[in-house]
């Protein structure tokens, strides 16, 4: 068909290529103060000599060039999305219409609290049901992501241990610890120190005890981990880690396995972030906007981030909202204003809309989804080139390996998986954990129905015995996407990180 | 389907958890409610919020009340961009992947610096980021910021610094609302890392850019320029004038107010340090049929492959919001950026004219500017009732400036606003045309 | 590249193929008044007794089947749409914003005027404006889109006539005249009477002047026609029309090509309708909605559609806008309520937007872009195979000929446009008017670069070129459309209007 | 350009434009403004309107306050669906004319009649259509109207019964406020082409329609039902019982207010009817492939083909309205609308108790229902200062219900609501759960 099709070889432009001098979407307003000469106003040193090279380009083609972009992308609200770790269940459309109100939307963050009750009232409610899920009582909105959530989770650790007159200088992360952990550990000033993974998938008790010194300061734990499976000693790892004086913290990218089940703050987490983006349904947005909002227990909370929403007077709606920056010992701001609140407004619209019971129906369907997808991988078929990696029930995703297909079919991972987008679906995790040879990590969410896990199996079935009889065809896959696999080193070695005019 | 899983029961699914650590109960939350429950709830909540279009604002501070045109509603609403998570995978990602790589030239236009990232979180964690880089780069440990750097960024600032292991020092202004120069120079030794600076300042002041980098940069610390990205529209870019690092908020560009968040932060710098950048960068390349494409490059800065190694724990980020970043700066172009910003300008020196106050920084400003007002509380009063919002107060940040109110002005604040305001504040008249 | 495509084969299927008992995307709000039987409350004969049967399908699973089927759809975001008489221009995206508005969109047609005021305020202000775009002082916005406008302008002349005791049986329109015409005359209970077109492409007076007998009531015209032409005869025309007591009707599909250069009103028109989804731009929405408009003159004032909008009182804002149903000579409603008011909020926003020069500057360009169009395809290896049909400076489309390409090439239009539809552009209006032979009627719109257009120009040659090598590469195009060519006879025959369930 | 054309100006390309008819002059409008100020000036219009969130409306009448789920706004600012015209070109429209296929689906299911076009204008227009079919079918002259048919229909059937030369005759409402079976027994004659009724009636009678279809078809006459979609999801659909054609406003199926429209009309009918259809019909068919698609059928009936002889001369429609309305009735589906219907009957039927006013039609009603009230005028004076808006004033239409109040009641309208009414109203109390 490519010989028929006239635009087989057309090369995508920027929006720059597009410009043509002249053209406008803009129009400004009207000029209505007096139009003084702008070198009247600007000293001579700071005035900008030549224009910036932004587009020129009227509102049709801008609106074209972006839509047609747009239609490059994969995305969740065209397919099946099982991207481990992210937690890809559908944002409501509701969750875009309540963020877009003007009262939430076109709300000054530096608006009195006297007229900004609302907001604050919606913030205090939210961190009110992010508690009682987690099980921990305080709770700050402000981080702006799960790593950034990590990083308040350091700080608190350290201004916690700091009064306490105990200097620590390392942080426990589990082999199986998605990348943000240990990046964290660094830049809050600590040392990584790595431990390892049991037989079961779980930690390895022996190898934390080991490693759980009096110079720890915390153990950063996701529950259930990254190979989706549920740490059935997490009484005894909180016993151990809290024996030397470390706080236990919980990575929240994985709570959407057990909301209203098991709670981070009754396992024995002192500090637990949650990833509104994952767990409480954001619209990801190609990689975010997201917020990490944490939750703590009572030894923790002097430390908290400034400021916090708070509730002052009367209990029954007669209170009034406010913002108290009045927190000597608090770690400071981690960021400007008062956090993502345009976030806070859906995640609290998702949980009005669920309620409690329907919050643990989320997770109880995530966790049946995976189980389910799990068996029909078990299949005779798959199973044999497709490994899981741990055997056991798991909670919301699972992790297969892709040694058997590597070793009896001769293609890899990445051959797989980008042999899926030819299926029109989202591939898996790849490579993650790090623990598991070509790994698979699959998390279905509960958002899916049955026939979109069946299908994927089917397609996973198909990629397996096609590859049985032609290993190339996975190998050099994908073949139906608006560009092929593209030169990743080459893209590294001589980095283009701009588009610059032709001669520049 | 538990039938072909094997379990008996939900319940069975969960055998892994240990009794002792169930809750054993519901989540006391309010029962789930219909979709138009929630609106309606939500928007009864929305409605106890005076937002921008409720009154006549003149507050910025680090937000600024801008009109954001109906083709960013339009686009960002659109699926394919509002529902794939980050483009791990290029072939199925080509849409988001150009978008980055479109603003990361955009905002290397504007910063005058070769290399920018597709985002961070947001202003002032983005001054944090680069803290950071300057301890990888130069592995000394003070860090040094004027005062003019918004208040929120210091903090930001500070409390990063603490786990990278650094101190952060202050630097005031001069009595015209400048950082001082002389200060500058004087507090930057051998061991401070990084300089900060903001242009425009917190206080609108549009600063010497040049003599702060020079004076900053004696020592060999990196001199790291917070910047509004609008007013760069027609100020000498700061890669122009010694900056090593430009960062700035992004809500200026398209983005809404939302109460704070969520908006994006950008990251420009020198070529030198494309490889320590935070973030997610898209480059440009080939597929295997020659095809032109972008991917997301120099990973091995990044937390999924270099873990404890990374320049940055950053993950997600805020695609969503650079992408309005991104279609905003196109639609002003780049005629209409220029427009836009001495509209600003111009509205900027009126209104500090038209209100007839002593000014904290009577030299140049754009945006916005600082006066003193004798009976600061009556004022807010008065305009309050007449929803007029009069800008920011200073005291809480700047106890030098105790009756100090910071006005921001916008193109969506007319003559008619400003004279409105500066009528409140008890000025004879407006200004002669 | 298609054995390689897993999806190939991939059939589509309706969102009744993917409902799944049990599943649900609404929730019901809480029942908060007594839950009487139903069998209670309504007669047992009028209960339904199964329910209908509409999907059950969850939320993502809707949404999820809405995107894919829009992603089926060619559209004016995405590329050129030159399909002639129905000015696909830009609609800017800003109008979809100010419909939406709250105090526009859930605003009740029945809401006391003295609450709606804005709306009212509006509605005038859009007919004061479209009045004075085509001189004729008095407008009714009732009409849903240009076809009720033709047969409000049709019922209009009849009580026109009748008051003056006249009773007229005919009405002439051109043989270039669009489908609606005829058609609306029918239903206003004239007959037809077909008027030539003379060599120059205007009305034949000649013929004119001998069918302009005393028993006509109307000629119903467009100008410039649907050939894309002025006629320059239009005052002799009008002279000819009035000469015998018959209204002149202007279809105002063509006015983009006159906005600010000349005015129906003052060419002699009594009656005018205005598409507001083709000059004064709206969204399109895959077949409407659009408003039609109708100005007229003192004359006709009296017998317009009740209610209209009026203001009474004071002249500078002071006034009071009100629906004015005392009409006794009107010729009553044409539809329920006001008409169709979120289109004129978009046609509104748009007059204001561009001002009287700008609505001047975009006919101009219109006519621009049609000539410049016109001059590359008038280049050789085009123009032999198709010819423009009326060689003149055009207005705002022009009509080429396909006949060349049939005879020297052996392919036909509908060939030419099924291959367009593989090179990423809509195609023309086909095969209309019907007076030229295999007819492409081409209308590029103002909104259109010059890069569009020679993109376009282009596209037609490579199609004519690769038709000299091979015709059939035409003749079964297209190739990479979602579905080919489609067995339009066949649906026709045995015709298929529903899904049924397997077994119905 | 005008190079390329052989153009001097502009001027030159509207020579055929005689002199004498040019305008001469620019148009007299306001000068263009930049799309910051035309939303300011729009925003502020429409905030001088008081719009179903302003208030608690009872107002119906034809148009009614439902909650529209956010899917569907967000499907329709899809521009691929907002942005083609009519699917000329069906291999490119496969999206627009599958939604027509599965429009005309659930409205055949809702009506119960086996074919369905993909939309007319709206409800009113949509009676005339039909009764222009009737004539086509009968070649009768005289039409027969229930006073229980919406008063815009009614007027609109007159208007255009003009033009093509019949008469329409109305027959009226008992005094339970249903249409009088033995009155249209009565009325209907061997001229008579079709009877129109409607269901539920204006009032909010649930009428009986198969004793009306009986007494109506007596003499061959077509009957015409208009009915509102969304209470026939609990009502026996009209195709049921006798009913030749069923037709109806469409804007209760996810269609905004805005003042009166766009909407879109539906229009269903028997088999025999297909081929007189007014307006679009999707077909399913095949590809060269032989893969399923759609495409525009029964072309033949259309003014594009047919001309003077079209069934119709309807040609841009509602398809963006007819997608919004299949939209949200998969949203609802088929428990959803049952539960929905059954909600606002008893709702319904909660009102008219708890008003404990004199019911007009006290019977079955179902959406709304019609009650006198001593001092109607004093009621809206009241309510309205409270921002409560009792519904609809009977007066103008029916001069018999001049004291006439019709209450309309849907999902939006809580108990809360409808009590607050009642003790506006006068209403001693609500009533008992
Ligand atoms: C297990 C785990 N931890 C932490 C993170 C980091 O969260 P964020 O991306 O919100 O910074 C992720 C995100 O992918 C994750 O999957
Ligand atoms: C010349 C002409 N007249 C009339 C019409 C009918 O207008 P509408 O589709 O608005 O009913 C059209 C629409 O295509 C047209 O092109």
């Amino acid at each position: 068909m490519t010989e028929l099709d006239p635009r087989a070889g057309e090369q995508t432009v920027t929006v720059f290529e597009r410009s043509r001098a002249g053209r406008r979407a803009f129009v400004a307003p009207r000029a209505d103060v007096p139009e003084v000469d702008v070198s009247e106003l600007l000293p001579a040193s700071q005035l900008r000599e030549r224009p910036a090279e932004l587009p020129e380009i009227t509102e049709p083609e801008l609106v074209r060039h972006y839509v047609t972009l747009s239609s490059k992308n994969f995305h969740l609200d065209e397919g099946f999305y099982p991207l481990g770790s992210c937690t890809m269940k559908h944002n409501p459309k509701l969750h875009e219409r309540v963020a877009a109100l003007p009262g939430h939307a076109r709300l000054h963050p530096l608006q009195d609290p006297e007229y900004a009750q609302g907001a604050l009232e919606l913030m205090w409610r939210l961190q009110d049901a992010l508690g009682e899920i987690a099980g921990l009582p305080h709770v700050s909105l402000q981080p702006s992501a799960g790593s950034h959530g990590e990083l308040a989770g350091l700080l608190l650790t350290r201004a916690y241990h700091e009064e306490r007159g105990e200097h620590k200088t390392k942080v426990l992360t589990p082999d199986t610890a998605h990348g943000t952990n240990p990046a964290t550990v660094t830049m809050a000033g600590y040392e990584v120190v790595k431990v390892g993974t049991a037989p079961d998938g779980g930690v390895d008790l022996d190898d934390l005890r080991a490693k759980a010194t009096d110079d720890v300061a915390c153990l950063m734990l996701t529950n259930p981990n990254t190979l989706g499976l549920f740490d059935r000693n997490i009484e005894e790892i909180a016993r151990i880690v809290h024996g030397v004086g470390a706080t236990l913290y919980y990575d929240g990218a994985n709570l959407n396995a057990v909301m209203g089940i098991a709670r981070p703050g009754d396992m024995g987490f002192d500090i637990v972030h949650y990833n509104l983006h994952k767990t409480f349904t954001q619209p990801h947005g190609g990689g975010g906007p997201g917020a990490g909002p944490i939750a703590v227990s009572d030894r923790i909370e002097p430390f908290l981030p400034s400021p916090q929403v708070i509730r002052r007077g009367g209990d029954n709606g007669a209170g009034r909202f406010d913002l108290d920056y009045d927190r000597p010992k608090s770690i400071g701001k981690l960021r400007g204003f008062q956090g993502n609140f345009g976030v806070f407004v859906r995640s609290y619209a998702y949980i009005r809309s669920l309620g409690g019971d329907g919050l643990k129906d989320a997770s109880q369907v995530a966790v049946l989804n995976a189980n389910y997808l799990k068996a029909r991988l078990a299949e005779e078929g798959i199973a044999e080139y497709l490994p899981i990696a741990f055997d056991r029930t798991c909670m919301h995703e699972f992790v297969l390996s892709g040694t058997g297909a590597k070793e009896k079919l001769g293609i890899r991972t990445v051959d797989i998986a980008k042999r899926m987008l030819d299926h029109g679906v989202h591939p898996p995790t790849v490579y993650f954990p790090l623990l598991v040879d070509e790994a698979l990590m699959i998390e279905p969410t509960e958002t899916e129905t049955k026939e979109r896990l069946d299908q994927f199996a089917d397609v996973v079935r198909a990629i397996l015995e096609e590859a049985a009889e032609d290993p190339e065809i996975a190998q050099n896959a994908p073949y139906t996407t608006p560009v092929r696999r593209l030169d990743e080193a080459g893209a590294a070695k001589r980095p283009v990180v701009r588009w610059r005019p032709e001669g520049e | 389907m538990l039938g072909a899983i094997g379990a008996g029961s939900l319940d069975d699914l969960f055998a892994d958890v240990p009794e002792s650590v169930r809750l054993g109960r519901e989540i006391d939350l309010p029962a789930g409610q219909s979709e138009q429950e929630v609106y309606d709830y939500l928007a009864g909540l929305a409605a106890r919020n005076r937002h921008a279009d409720d009154e006549v604002t003149f507050l910025g501070a680090g937000m600024y009340d801008h009109y954001v045109p109906a083709l960013i509603d339009n686009l960002l609403s659109r699926s394919e961009f509002l529902t794939p998570y980050t483009p791990y995978q290029p072939e199925i990602s080509q849409g988001g992947l150009q978008v980055m790589f479109e603003f990361q030239t955009a905002i290397s236009e504007l910063t005058g610096l070769p290399v920018s990232n597709a985002s961070v979180y947001e202003g002032p964690s983005a001054v944090a980021a680069a803290g950071y880089l300057a301890k990888l780069e130069t592995r000394r440990t003070r860090l040094v910021a004027s005062r003019g750097l918004h208040p929120h960024s210091r903090a930001a600032l500070r409390t990063h610094a603490v786990g990278y292991g650094m101190e952060v020092e202050e630097v005031p202004l001069t009595g015209e609302g400048a950082t001082d120069v002389a200060a500058l120079a004087a507090a930057v030794d051998d061991d401070t890392a990084a300089v900060f600076v903001q242009q425009p300042n917190f206080l609108g002041t549009v600063e010497e850019l040049g003599e702060l980098a020079e004076a900053g940069s004696r020592t060999g610390a990196l001199v790291v320029c917070a910047a509004d990205p609008l007013p760069l529209g027609i100020l000498r870019p700061p890669g122009e004038q010694g900056v090593d690092i430009c960062v700035g908020e992004g809500q200026t560009l398209g983005n809404r107010l939302d109460f704070g968040g969520p908006s994006f932060g950008f990251f420009a710098a020198g070529e030198r340090f494309l490889r320590k950048m935070p973030g997610r960068i898209a480059g440009e390349t080939r597929d295997v049929d020659g095809k032109r494409g972008f991917v997301l490059t120099l990973q091995t800065r990044e937390q999924h492959i270099r873990r404890e190694k990374a320049t940055h724990n950053i993950c997600t980020a805020q695609a969503l919001n650079a992408l309005a970043g991104v279609v905003y700066l196109s639609w002003l172009g780049r005629r209409g950026i220029v427009e836009l910003a001495e509209l600003m300008l111009r509205r900027t020196h009126y209104a500090r004219e038209a209100l007839g106050l002593e000014a904290i920084n009577p030299g140049p400003v754009v945006r916005e500017f600082a006066v003193r007002v004798p009976d600061i509380d009556g004022l807010f009063e008065r305009a309050r009732a007449e929803r007029v919002n009069p800008g920011y107060r200073l005291g809480r940040d700047y106890p030098e400036y105790e009756d100090g109110l910071l006005v921001a002005v916008t193109e969506r604040r007319t003559r008619q606003d400003i004279d409105r305001l500066a009528a409140l504040a008890g000025a004879r008249t407006g200004v002669a045309a």
